[in-house]
């Protein structure tokens, strides 16, 4: 059985820029386990990731965290609450 | 074990009245220091535009935990007795409250800067993007307004 | 001339309640940032005691004066739009509000700033005494609460 | 004619140590105007007025500042507002 794909997701400009807001990532065939840093750069966008915030899981999270199956892995723009 | 701190966080896309909040809260939490921030809509936009709406995008599902983290985080650090935060979400009129936050504690000085430091944290680490209405078109605000230099 | 600011400052010996009070007030002075702080009654005396109600006799002529003196001075010097200030003199029961301080500037900053530096200039600089009553027995207060170390 | 008398005002924990909340002090007759030091120091009170500030005419005012007849001088002990 294959491994669950990981969803991605972006926000605001972001995926105004991306022109998709969420996809999935299908769990790759490979011996270590992705980071957020390998797939962002997979998907091929202008951004610079030292710009963006990474979060797995609803938590914020570093670009070489190990991923698993079934993550929900986003990257945020900057944030500008309140 | 610490002391039991009541943390109440909510985000809604309909506008809310701060003070009848604020009152029913109180109510719930009486305390001798109460220190409360509400953060309004501009009129204008960054550059100077008339506003129509300010529109609040965020992350369903990591906006709330990271909201309910950075206030237990930040009353436990300030150990405060309660706090609430308030949060519009969605399409917003000017004037209208966008945020409130409120700090119940048995001294001035917890209740204030447990106030203005989770102001701050959220609006750094709580994943909502602005974007300005004006004219028919809308504008993505880079991070945040600054503080402000006072005098 | 610097820009108009609004200062409403009120001694009154009827209990008041703080959040009819802001709404009011904030209608009649919309801004982005809002900063309150309500002071209120300890149920207990600084020895630790029953508090029955707290006595604040003040010097009638210069406490309004200083208050309102004291209020321009740091909404000049912060930059603000608006104060309010609301404060109880006489006989308060316990968990009564004492003191409304509210301040209302486009920016976070110079709103918090103001209102924290107002409240420990009214501390300070106001003419106010504090009698604590328990037991049938009034004790005055020596000096303020300290602000507070947090944690 | 003679001077206004100063108007002495005491309040809280000061005002029943004295045992009195006011009282008229006579326009002295001498060349200098008196000073707050001096009037306190003739009030025979126990504090110090080291522990106590000065007002005048509503006004925080220092120990030296000379009197003008008619004005109201209080002394008061440490401040518990708020």
């Amino acid at each position: 059985m294959a491994a669950a794909p990981i969803r991605l997701r972006l926000f605001a400009s972001l995926r105004e820029e991306a022109g998709w807001e969420q996809q999935d990532w299908p769990w790759p065939d490979q011996n270590q386990p992705p980071t957020p840093e390998q797939i962002w750069r997979s998907l091929g966008l202008t951004a610079s990731l030292d710009d963006l915030r990474i979060a797995v899981n609803f938590e914020f999270a570093g670009r070489q965290q190990p991923l698993q199956p079934g993550d929900e892995l986003a990257f945020l723009s900057p944030i500008s609450g309140g | 074990m610490g002391p039991v701190i009541s943390v109440q966080v909510l985000l809604s896309p309909e506008p809310f009245d701060p003070y009848s909040l604020l009152a029913i809260w109180s109510a719930d939490h009486p305390a001798a220091a109460e220190s409360h921030f509400i953060g309004r809509v501009r009129p204008v936009t960054g550059a100077n535009q008339q506003l129509d709406a300010l529109e609040l995008e965020h992350y369903p599902g990591m906006a709330e935990r990271q909201l309910q983290q950075l206030a237990t985080t930040q009353a436990q650090h300030h150990g405060v007795k309660a706090v609430l935060v308030q949060h519009r979400v969605g399409l917003i009129t000017p004037k209208a409250a966008i945020v409130l936050v409120a700090v119940a504690a048995d001294r001035r000085g917890p209740a204030q800067r447990c106030c203005q430091a989770l102001l701050e944290a959220l609006k750094h680490d709580a994943p909502f993007w602005k974007r300005e209405w004006s004219a028919g078109v809308g504008t993505w605000v880079q991070g945040n307004t600054p503080l402000g230099d006072g005098g």
